[in-house]
């Protein structure tokens, strides 16, 4: 699965993108996981309220299934216009 | 309908001379501009625009349907763009047409209130005083609400 | 702030152009333009806008003032043609900017909504079937009551 | 007292602009005094709900005192914009 991040969550976790290989149930499953991995990770995941996900590009939330999903994405709440 | 999230400067001039261009059905076309602003206060040296290639342009293809769908509208224009930018530089704007004004600005506000808190671009900006990401304002948040 | 009754064309996109420069205080842009329609039903030839030289100024400057008292707003653009117009002409056009979008949305649905209703300009439209004066529309007497 | 006639109202009475002299001591008289002079005038002021006054360029209405006014103009409601 592909992991993306933007933002202040790719600075944090300091890359971009990446593969994970997860068997993570859901969104907030998988951000336990890797918050276990290494700290840059609990860095980035401390406040899930500072957090949104998309799966495939579709904005979600962090209950959702990962079933099926190709690409996980993580950042902060948008700030366009 | 035409979405652009580009880096290139866009003209303002120009791409509202060819949005109205040739349209005789609607008679109210508006546009908004968004211009990077120098503030005295925060001494911005410019501001840099991240975005998420393919969800981005999705996103804002979505919105702009939804907004063919809720007013009686001609064309939708949606220019956006992303990299460095300076202060005095125009970020983004949207044009609509319609046959009545109410539906032309309506659909204008909506397009803007989305693209603020739904498209996914997260500014940055940096100052005298080092880098910042700019923090979503809950006024931005509560203006969808009126929709 | 600049106001102008014209007989002449105006360019959209050079006003714009004209109207954004150098401006780097306020970070919301408002245009709007009205074209004269082309309805299949109405066969439309042309239209003639008649005006009241001095008066319509006046009322317009009037109009604008108000605005600018009601919102925080940078400057205000007012471009409003008299004469003969054809469909697809573009009859008038408003811009304002300021700090905030939601001023300068308002700031433009309000000058449009007076300049409707309360700016000297008389409508004649002239078809295969003869010419007519435009009634006002109840509910442009009505837009009012929202400010 | 210059008296001003715009669109529909302009084409019945048959003049963009005259010289009217008068005592009316309101907009209402002026247009009693007008009607009764020809039968344009009267067509034209038939029916006042439908016309708008305006006295030295200011929206004003047909109760108005004339006294120290320079410039009167009929017309019907605007369509501007």
């Amino acid at each position: 699965m592909d992991v993306l991040y933007f933002a202040w969550v790719r600075e944090r976790i300091g890359v971009p993108k990446e593969k994970v290989e997860t068997t993570a149930a859901t969104v907030s499953d998988l951000v336990t996981e890797l918050s276990a991995r290494e700290d840059r990770y609990a860095a980035a995941f401390a406040d899930l309220s500072a957090l949104r996900v998309a799966l495939d590009q579709e904005l979600s939330d962090f209950d959702a299934p990962l079933a099926g999903v190709r690409e996980v994405a993580f950042f902060p709440p948008m700030t366009g216009g | 309908m035409r979405i652009s999230v580009q880096q290139e400067p866009f003209d303002l001039g120009a791409e509202a001379n060819a949005f109205a261009a040739g349209d005789t059905a609607n008679g109210a076309i508006v546009t908004f501009t968004g211009v990077v602003r120098d503030l005295a206060q925060t001494d911005l040296a410019y501001m840099e625009i991240e975005y998420y290639p393919g969800m981005t342009e999705r996103a804002i293809a979505k919105i702009a349907e939804e907004a063919k769908s809720r007013w009686s509208l001609g064309d939708v224009l949606v220019i956006h763009r992303h990299g460095r930018l300076a202060p005095g530089d125009r970020i983004m704007m949207v044009a609509t047409a319609a046959p009545h004004r109410k539906d032309a600005f309506e659909a204008a506000e909506y397009l803007m209130d989305y693209l603020k808190s739904r498209a996914p671009f997260w500014k940055k900006e940096i100052t005298g005083l080092g880098a910042e990401w700019v923090a979503a304002k809950d006024e931005d948040e509560d203006a969808l609400s009126r929709w």
